[in-house]
């Protein structure tokens, strides 16, 4: 794991790119240490962070690195609330108070399974973001398995290479949920290592599959998070055998057995 | 800037909320770099209660108006679990440890500070009587009468400084300051969280249909901290400084060396960070510096 | 939306926090605008105390983080200037009228009660015991029975509807409501104003020397309203509507519809708009249009 | 007195300019009705009012209007804090909530003094913004006196024709007090209304020199305001004769007989 340095850093942005319904953000961080595929940083902006509708954002908020090139962090954003809207305005020249690398990223194959031929990267929504990175790194052999919930959204998939694709409304790729696309892959072959990142709800079916095919799993897990390292407890999913895990400190890639279910612990409204 | 502090020196007069640094986890995080300039003058650690608690269900947290309410749950390893792992990892910390602990009757809290006072790694003890999260704890802070005969039959049971830390969910806090200073305790430390609640959204989909509000935080209610409470903290701080003797630690919402040098000019003798910490995990030690500048 | 509430038909369930609109001023203000659509089902005076008040000394008003810290006194021109001078002009508002009043003693109440009683134009008396500005009055509002006892004596000196608007600054506020409600109140209303200080800045010019700290507010510590209090308001008011058997009229911090709405959900019949007004007078108005579509 | 429109109007904001150390901002009004000289508005910008330092701009800011020229509206504003500072970064085509017009303006010099020949018009800093528009309006003989703490905002006198001007560092106009200006000119002929708007000390020092020379002044004063329209009472001046006024519904142009003193009463550290 790599180590964060201490203190939250105020750095520069070098980019911003639209990628279909999502934006890219690039931010230089020379001095930064590598973060490892599916780490994460508590961002902020050192502007207007603390403005808007209701009186927030307030805290720093969560985000995967999506990709580490020539000393620059990449994130995937999407706008859902206050927080990502605001960042989502940055552009080049301005800068972002950046606390990180954090949490415990994906564990490598050849320390997952015990004979892992291959590596199935299956990613949801914004949720593909450290998949891209850690297809990167991975050196076996990779099937990509995305799903959108639309069209504008699928055209996030171009952050990974070869990824098969589909969405919620047929308008790209396979009409249907990905894990129908996973369950045909470990039909197929199911001597893999599984990582997955995405809704609690597609989280949950990569679960039960993979426990089903007995696929050794890697899941990387969101909760809402005041702090990042560790200091609030507030990110807490139960753990198999009682008891909570940290996302940000344990997680947030947790390994499937360490869970009974993935479930949506925001509490947003059905 | 350095200070005196119920017979401990400290570097500075800034140290963290109970509850809102654990000093462990930022190791693993931050490494080394954690301890070259550790944030704060003293570490708290958080609430310590003697049996394990797993804490609440989430959601734990909601971001309110210029602040957070939070429905931790105190969850913690017991006393025992605390005095054989985390107590030797703590020690090692470059700064005074003060353990935090709670109990819901004055025989618990008896017993977690017989074992308190047997350990030479503990410089202090805060006793949690505020807590709005737990049932236990609230009764025995808000009611004067009831925290001074407590304090009288725990206070003999440690030899070590004993900081009782209020609600600030009272009537009258310094009433309760007072009733602590008589029971025994060597300084007072608030405020808590303000008990607070927040409900789940509306959904905006979906029919007309009135649907059944629930709580947003797992546990039900919560309480806030952050700037929103800042005011609120600088008057009952105030308030319990002017009438008390004894030495007095604030906190509540402050972000700035201006909002710790407010603290301190209304009689408190250290302040604490916390929500902020969150923000910036060095933030306790950037207000150290600028306050001694 | 049309609410009943203690016997009166209310055309929407929004109504103001006593002392944050002044409809005499604002009809000057704005003219006859202001009677077109009033912003509010029911408007309440701000507090009336049986002398004249000239107020606190300035500056009253603090912008705090999210909120507003506010020491403004009760200035009023007292029972009788009240009852000859403004009653007569707030009967031609379009809505009922409710009377805030607050005496430091049963006998003051009670003529206070009694005087309003006499007049037709009062639909309702509000019973301020939580002001945080004034000595008078905060204690009877903390103590559930000092507060059940003052109500009992001083209940049947009115046969309007008399409703209690209790004090934040408590222990346990719903002990509070329930005195109130065994004391004869018709109806609760909370939150008022958290107690808050804020001291006078620093001065960033001059020399080194310590200067002395003095509040800022001319009167010493105030109330914090707006926002930041808002999740403390649904805490205390779900508390109390959920033992009260009486309406709860439900405020602290409402900006929006969807702050209302909360209050409603935890069991307000009406809710009350206060700092929110100051900014936009029509506030009151675009919630209730809001709630309703 | 102009009535106000009964809520607070979203305006576009149709120039932005500076004036040494000033901005004179314009906002379009065309349906608003005209502010008598004196009057001030009640504004927060439609973005980002609540963001920056200390969590504040929260409640709206009170301004002076400065001009009423084409339907639109000018200030002139100084940027002395959270909420001047973002109203002076607005620039043409953002909006402004607008609440006003509001308050009692000045009164005209036949209503005030009894054989008044001319009007003088004191103004101190950004106090000068009121007496603008009541140039605008007199028709009597004018005589201008404004001072500034340094050149820079003597600049700021452009926005009166004809103005003797002092600065205290003596970088423009005569080197000292605007009250020297003013003994000068009572001195000269003591019958004269006395319009003046500035900060405290040089009122109080208009206030106790008029009543010296029998010369009645007409104070435009400023407190700290939440609200502007009378609902908070947190605006008061002590009142001649004991009691307060509210300096939003009763002033902000109060009789100088009304007052005792006039003093700083936002509590600034000396
Ligand atoms: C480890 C990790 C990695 C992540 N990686 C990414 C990533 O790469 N890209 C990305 O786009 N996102 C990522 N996220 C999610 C991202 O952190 C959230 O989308 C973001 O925090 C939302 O903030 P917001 O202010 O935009 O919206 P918010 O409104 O704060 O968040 C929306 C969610 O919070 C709930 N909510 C609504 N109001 C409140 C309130 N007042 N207080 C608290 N919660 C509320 C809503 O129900 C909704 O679920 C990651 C999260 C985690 C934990
Ligand atoms: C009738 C009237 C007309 C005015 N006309 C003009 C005009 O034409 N042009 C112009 O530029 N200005 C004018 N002003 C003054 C203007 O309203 C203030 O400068 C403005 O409100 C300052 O707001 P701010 O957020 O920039 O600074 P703030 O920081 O809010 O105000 C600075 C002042 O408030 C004090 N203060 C500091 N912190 C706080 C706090 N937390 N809460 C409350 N007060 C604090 C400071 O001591 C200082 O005196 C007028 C004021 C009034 C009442
Ligand atoms: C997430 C969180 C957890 C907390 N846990 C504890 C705790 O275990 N024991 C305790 O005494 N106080 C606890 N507190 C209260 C803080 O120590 C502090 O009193 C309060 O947050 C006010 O300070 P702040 O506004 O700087 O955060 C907690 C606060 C927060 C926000
Ligand atoms: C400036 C101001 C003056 C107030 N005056 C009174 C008063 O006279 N009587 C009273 O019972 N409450 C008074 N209050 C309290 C409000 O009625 C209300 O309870 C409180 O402000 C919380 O609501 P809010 O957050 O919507 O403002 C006052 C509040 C403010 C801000
Ligand atoms: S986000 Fe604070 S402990 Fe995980
Ligand atoms: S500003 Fe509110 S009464 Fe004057």
């Amino acid at each position: 794991m790599s180590k964060a340095p201490f203190g939250r850093r105020l750095l520069r942005v070098t980019g911003m790119d639209e990628l279909g319904a999502y934006r890219v953000l690039r931010v230089a961080d020379p001095d930064g240490p590598e973060p490892e595929p599916g780490q994460f940083a508590m961002l902020t902006t050192a502007e207007r962070w603390g403005a808007g509708e209701n009186e927030r954002p307030y805290l720093a908020r969560a985000f995967s690195f999506a990709r580490w090139r020539d000393g620059q962090a990449h994130y995937l954003l999407e706008d859902v609330g206050p927080g990502t809207k605001r960042l989502c305005e940055l552009s080049a020249g301005e800068e972002v108070w950046t606390l990180g690398p954090l949490g415990q990223g994906f564990t490598a194959p050849g320390r997952v399974g015990p004979h892992p031929r291959r590596a199935i990267l299956v990613g949801g929504g914004v949720g593909i973001a450290p998949l891209a990175i850690l297809q990167d790194a991975l050196e076996c052999e990779v099937t990509v398995l995305l799903g959108f919930r639309d069209g504008a959204r699928a055209v996030g998939a171009a952050l990974l290479d070869g990824a098969q694709v589909a969405t919620d409304d047929g308008s790209a790729g396979y009409h249907g949920l990905v894990t129908d696309l996973l369950a045909a892959e470990l039909q197929r072959d199911p001597a893999a290592v599984v990582y997955s990142c995405g809704p609690a709800g597609m989280l949950e079916g990569v679960r039960a599959m993979c426990a089903q095919s007995g696929t050794p799993a890697q899941l990387a897990l969101e909760a809402g998070m005041a702090c990042g390292f560790g200091a609030c407890f507030g990110c807490v999913v139960p753990r198999h055998g009682g008891g909570y895990l940290r996302v940000c400190v344990d997680g947030p890639v947790i390994d499937a057995a360490e869970l009974d279910v993935v479930e949506e612990h925001n509490g947003a409204p059905a | 800037m350095s200070v005196e502090f119920c017979g401990l020196r400290l570097v500075h007069p800034v140290i963290n909320g109970s509850g809102t640094f654990d000093a462990l986890a930022a190791r693993e995080a931050f490494g080394t770099a954690l301890n070259v300039e550790f944030p704060f003058a003293a570490y708290v650690s958080k609430t310590i209660t003697l049996e394990p608690r797993r804490g609440n269900p989430p959601p734990r947290l909601w971001e309110a108006s210029g602040g957070l309410v939070n429905s931790i749950g105190l969850p913690n390893k017991g006393l025992e679990g605390y005095l054989a792992e985390d107590l030797p990892a703590l020690a090692s910390l470059p700064v005074p440890l003060i353990t935090n602990v709670m109990g819901s009757t004055a025989a618990e809290i008896s017993e977690l500070l017989e074992a308190c006072d047997a350990r030479a790694e503990i410089a202090a003890v805060e006793l949690n009587v505020s807590c709005p999260n737990v049932k236990t704890g609230l009764d025995i802070g808000a009611d004067p009468r009831q925290l001074e005969e407590v304090l009288r039959t725990v206070r003999p049971r440690t030899g070590k400084p004993l900081i009782v830390k209020l609600t600030p969910n009272a009537a009258d806090v310094s009433a309760c300051a007072l009733a602590a200073e008589a029971g025994g305790a060597n300084a007072v430390s608030l405020i808590n969280t303000l008990r607070a609640l927040v409900l789940r959204p509306v959904s905006r989909k979906g029919p007309s249909a009135v649907p059944e509000r629930r709580p947003w935080l797992g546990a039900g209610t919560g309480g806030l901290s952050g700037p929103a409470i800042r005011a609120v903290a600088l008057a009952q701080v105030a308030a319990v400084a002017e009438r008390a003797q004894i030495p007095v630690i604030g906190m509540g919402g402050v972000s700035t060396a201006a909002h710790a040098r407010d603290l301190l000019d209304v009689g408190a003798r250290l302040v604490a960070v916390g929500t902020e910490s969150f923000r910036d995990p060095v933030a306790g030690a950037k207000i150290a510096r600028e306050l001694a500048g």
